[in-house]
């Protein structure tokens, strides 16, 4: 049998492996390399980091729904600065790649903390414009085009690492949102973030979210994340980072077929902390089994046809 | 360190009408948990219904023969689906998570507040309080709904010096609530802390009342939960910090045992 | 115990109660008939009628998802006169409300049916501007505001029956969408129609669906849809009818509290033909344990101030 | 007409690897059901995963001690879940669902040829057969893809004239396709009727052979199904009609069988 490359190069960054772990889900890694080997990785999102420490939302922050859960975080993080003092050099000891996270409420905001990271030592910037748990900021360019290609051009100004912009799901056409992304600078897409979303407590008569709507993610969207995938792999020539729901390695695999060319997995480390590897070695088992030698070969492979 | 464990139950008892009591052999957890800390239990069988592992307390452990149990009450259906499992059933886990009470020599006359579900880690706490000192004077006060809900009443009262139980409805015990006889007894002794666990306004009164007489308390928090084990963000609660006026710690990671005055009730 | 009134009245529509068979999912009544008695029910709303029969998309028709199905039936239909000769009298032997639900390409098809079916014996009109699996047509006037608003008022103008508009949540904003329906005569909204979803084979390297992209509905999607209900009801004056993912009784109590005076269930009659009885009960237990007498009562009673 | 009910499994036997046979007490479809119907099978124990019922064939039924017979093969969760189930357990069906064969005394030699899971309907169809006409002629053509998926092969000898079996890799029978054996024997025999249900290229080929042979023949056909009684829409075949050039009918109501003749195979 012979043997299958997982390496892939994304928009500059080179990847052991097309599996991230998904910002927000992962923490910066310390808690999961209790459970995993990072270094199996091919790369850890951050947490989205903002220029200042931020709080988040009031608890509680999390409800289950079918096969998905809500989350209302709402980007509690330690600031940029600390990320750099704390939690660069405690990553830099594993060989996976850092994708850096990065929300704020103010175009300024975006420019300074992915100028300061520019300077880091991480592989590439993730620009989190789809956060649908902060009032103010990120939702509001992420839902328009205007808004998406502004900031990405601006922030592309001075970003000296491979961009990724992270797509909302909660808009009307992606694909258009996409395309402004790529035509203002970005070098590479990821999507899909959070869909809005919102469970009551029916003997309580509230919201369970003290935020009252949070971020829907889980098994629950995969469909649409697919759906999304497929869509905007069509629209736009940049690679597309591909997420939303998977926990197996099968679901990766319908990512890939619809045109992924990396794939990040969030929500399933939670129940299970080797989601990440498991995902792994199933893609490599799959690749195996059907004969191919590299993931390349099997992105958008989708027929189409009837 | 934090473990994912496939261990296997050793038993399982319905010790009250829809609260179940299992004992699991587990080394790992028996050499390494302390009290207060807690397992994230898998009950979906591969099906995302429920999505998540539900956090419960480890109640007690047998060092020697290498089980812990814990107790759980059935609420919705996670806990409907592990109170399914069987003897011999293979249980997946998280252990051991979260921080744990202080336990130390320098407490010589504890009193321990427990109410519903939050009676169990306390168990765990008064049984290594008797390991490390024979002589250890322990109050306890248990608060239930009602006479049906009372359950390990012998184990807390072998492990105590005095009982004390209320339920709500004055079907067993005291009627009324639990920190009422706190209060009774709280001038008469001289208690060097007070650990309590249970619902939340039980736990605000406790804090109160420790606060008032000036004697230490910790408390064990409840909060919804989605890694267990720190990375997600998603289990705050609010509490008062050094340099800020206040900080959201994570119940998993940094609790769930926080020092009761620095706890910053809010609703 | 008092007795609980389970009746309301809807923009002129009178339901004996506010549990209504989802548009699609039920047919024409005929073989619900066999399982549950149709008397029961507040009203039935039909398959999406076009002015001529339609065959609708190839199969396979129907993927399953975690938790809720991809569906790509495409208004498969005997046409509006086949309604009118042969369902019509079937349904008019049931003391239920009769919900029309219309669909079309063109804004002329949806006159023409809306006109023919104002002379007939049915109780309202529910325009299905939304459905995403037909590629020209209703999908391209449900995502924006103005198509909403104009076929809305060219529908108005020959609508003699209480008009009910379905909106899609394949948009950025739907209480925009909602408020334009509003604007133009629209007596009442229903929501939501399904999200666009895809599920590939990863054996056959194949979408599941014959269509590529069908519809997501079931419990993976609540949390959207009661999200939509509840930002919806707090733009618009006319009442709210909520659905998506409605499969206990408890589901339809969160669809209330959001604020929607009515609900539909839908996909959970495929597993279980006695869904909305079970709903209907359970409402009604509810709103006797909780002492109130009517459902009016709970409409939009979520506390959200913290 | 079509009822839910809450039935008791009888017995359930692990007839190969990965192949179940089930028993289930069920008077009303005992007496009701018709050779091709199928009854639809809740399997997620009130999870949402798998959210739909699966479609399973009515195997056999014994009016007498009121019971029916299906048998499943395991593929996915739906199966899985099923195999999961026990005697005495309640299982929780809509029967009986579909149209059936066209059993006729005016049928005096009859072929039948199955594949893989599609075998099942068949046996309750040739029992009815021999029920009815004690000199019927019939010949069973049942194909499998290997010698461990050969399954029923006493029940279907003792209820037919001839059995002819065929393998993929000649593991047991004949090596190859199921109708290269009917083709054979299509010669010599008269046959007035030919029934077929398996996989999709088996059954063009049969209704191909059938047509050559100015041969009626009934096709049972399998979609994916939503409701599993006429209501979704969801699980179409392409059928010739009078008025039409075809007609879009519902595998779960106008079918599952089908005249060949009327099918318009696609893909
Ligand atoms: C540190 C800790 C220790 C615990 N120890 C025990 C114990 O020893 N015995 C016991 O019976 N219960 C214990 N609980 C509570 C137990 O986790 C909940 O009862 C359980 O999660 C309810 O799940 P469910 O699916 O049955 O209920 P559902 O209401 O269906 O749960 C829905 C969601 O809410 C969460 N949730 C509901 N109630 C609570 C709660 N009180 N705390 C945290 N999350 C909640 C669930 O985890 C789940 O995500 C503990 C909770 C925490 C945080
Ligand atoms: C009329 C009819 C009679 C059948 N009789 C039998 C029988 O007697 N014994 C038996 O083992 N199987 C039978 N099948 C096939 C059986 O329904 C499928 O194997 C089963 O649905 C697969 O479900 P799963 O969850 O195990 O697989 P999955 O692949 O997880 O199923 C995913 C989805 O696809 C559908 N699906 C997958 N395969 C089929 C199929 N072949 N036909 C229709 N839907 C499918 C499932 O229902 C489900 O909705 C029959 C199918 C039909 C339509
Ligand atoms: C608890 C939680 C926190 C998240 N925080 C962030 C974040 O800070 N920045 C971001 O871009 N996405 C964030 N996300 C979104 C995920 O990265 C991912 O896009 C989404 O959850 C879908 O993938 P999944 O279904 O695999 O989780 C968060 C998701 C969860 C569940
Ligand atoms: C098989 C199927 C067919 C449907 N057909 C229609 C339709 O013809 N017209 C329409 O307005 N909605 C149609 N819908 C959408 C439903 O009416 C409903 O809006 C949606 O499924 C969400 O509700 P649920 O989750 O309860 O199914 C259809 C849904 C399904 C599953
Ligand atoms: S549950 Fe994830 S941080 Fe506490
Ligand atoms: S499965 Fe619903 S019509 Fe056939």
């Amino acid at each position: 049998m012979k043997m299958v490359d997982l390496k892939v190069n994304i928009a500059g960054i080179d990847l052991k492996n097309p599996v991230i772990a998904a910002s927000g889900t992962f923490g910066f890694g310390r808690e999961y390399s209790e459970f995993i080997d990072l270094n199996r990785l091919g790369g850890i999102a951050t947490k989205g980091l903002t220029l200042n420490p931020r709080q988040g939302n009031k608890p509680p922050r999390i409800a289950e729904t079918p096969s998905g859960i809500l989350n209302s975080v709402g980007l509690q993080n330690p600031g940029v600065k600390a990320f750099i003092e704390d939690e660069i050099p405690f990553l830099k000891k594993f060989n996976t790649s850092i994708i850096a996270n990065v929300a704020g409420s103010t175009i300024e905001e975006y420019c300074e903390v992915v100028e300061m990271l520019s300077e880091q030592d991480v592989d590439a910037i993730e620009l989190n414009i789809s956060c649908p748990n902060v009032r103010e900021g990120c939702l509001a360019f992420g839902t328009n085009k205007e808004g998406t290609g502004f900031l990405t051009k601006e922030v592309r100004k001075l970003c000296k690492k491979p961009l990724i912009v992270k797509l909302s799901p909660n808009v009307t056409d992606i694909s258009e949102i996409a395309l402004s992304a790529e035509a203002n600078g970005a070098d590479a897409v990821s999507l899909i973030n959070t869909l809005v979303g919102m469970s009551i407590d029916i003997d309580e008569r509230r919201p369970i979210l003290a935020n009252i709507v949070g971020g829907l993610s889980g098994p629950a969207v995969k469909p649409v994340a697919v759906r999304m995938v497929y869509e905007v792999s069509q629209s736009v020539k940049i690679p597309v980072i591909g997420m939303g729901g998977i926990s197996k390695w099968d679901d990766a695999i319908e990512f890939f077929l619809a045109g992924a060319s990396a794939i990040m997995v969030g929500t399933a480390n939670m129940s299970n902390p080797r989601a990440t590897i498991e995902v792994i070695e199933g893609i490599e088992k799959y690749l195996e089994s059907n004969h191919f030698s590299s993931i390349g070969e099997i992105v958008g492979l989708l027929k189409t046809e009837q | 360190m934090p473990k994912m464990l496939l261990e296997e139950i050793k038993s399982v008892e319905e010790i009250a009408k829809g609260i179940f009591k299992f004992s699991v052999f587990s080394d790992y957890v028996s050499k390494n948990a302390k009290p207060g800390q807690f397992v994230n239990i898998k009950c979906n069988d591969d099906s995302y219904v429920p999505l998540l592992r539900r956090p419960i307390s480890i109640m007690n452990v047998d060092r020697e023969k290498g089980t812990f149990d814990f107790v759980i009450q059935v609420k919705g259906i996670g806990t409907e689906n592990i109170s399914k499992m069987n003897a011999r059933d293979k249980i997946d886990i998280m252990a051991c998570l979260g921080n744990s009470f202080e336990i130390s020599e320098s407490y010589k006359n504890i009193a321990v507040v427990g109410g519903g579900i939050g009676i169990f880690p306390l168990l765990f706490l008064i049984n290594d309080f008797n390991e490390l000192n024979k002589n250890i004077k322990i109050d306890t006060f248990l608060g239930f709904r009602n006479k049906d809900l009372v359950v390990l009443e012998n184990e807390f009262k072998s492990a105590s010096g005095n009982l004390f139980i209320a339920t709500d409805d004055g079907s067993y015990g005291h009627k009324g609530l639990v920190t009422e006889l706190l209060i009774k007894e709280i001038g008469e002794s001289d208690y060097d802390i007070i650990y309590t666990c249970g619902p939340l306004p039980m736990i605000r009164k406790v804090a109160l009342i420790a606060a008032n007489n000036n004697i230490k308390c910790q408390v064990s928090l409840e909060q919804r939960m989605g890694c267990g084990i720190g990375a997600c963000l998603v289990c705050v609660c609010n509490i008062k910090s050094n340099d800020k006026a206040h900080e959201y710690k994570h119940v998993c990671k940094d609790g769930p045992v926080f020092w009761a005055d620095k706890i910053v009730f809010e609703d």
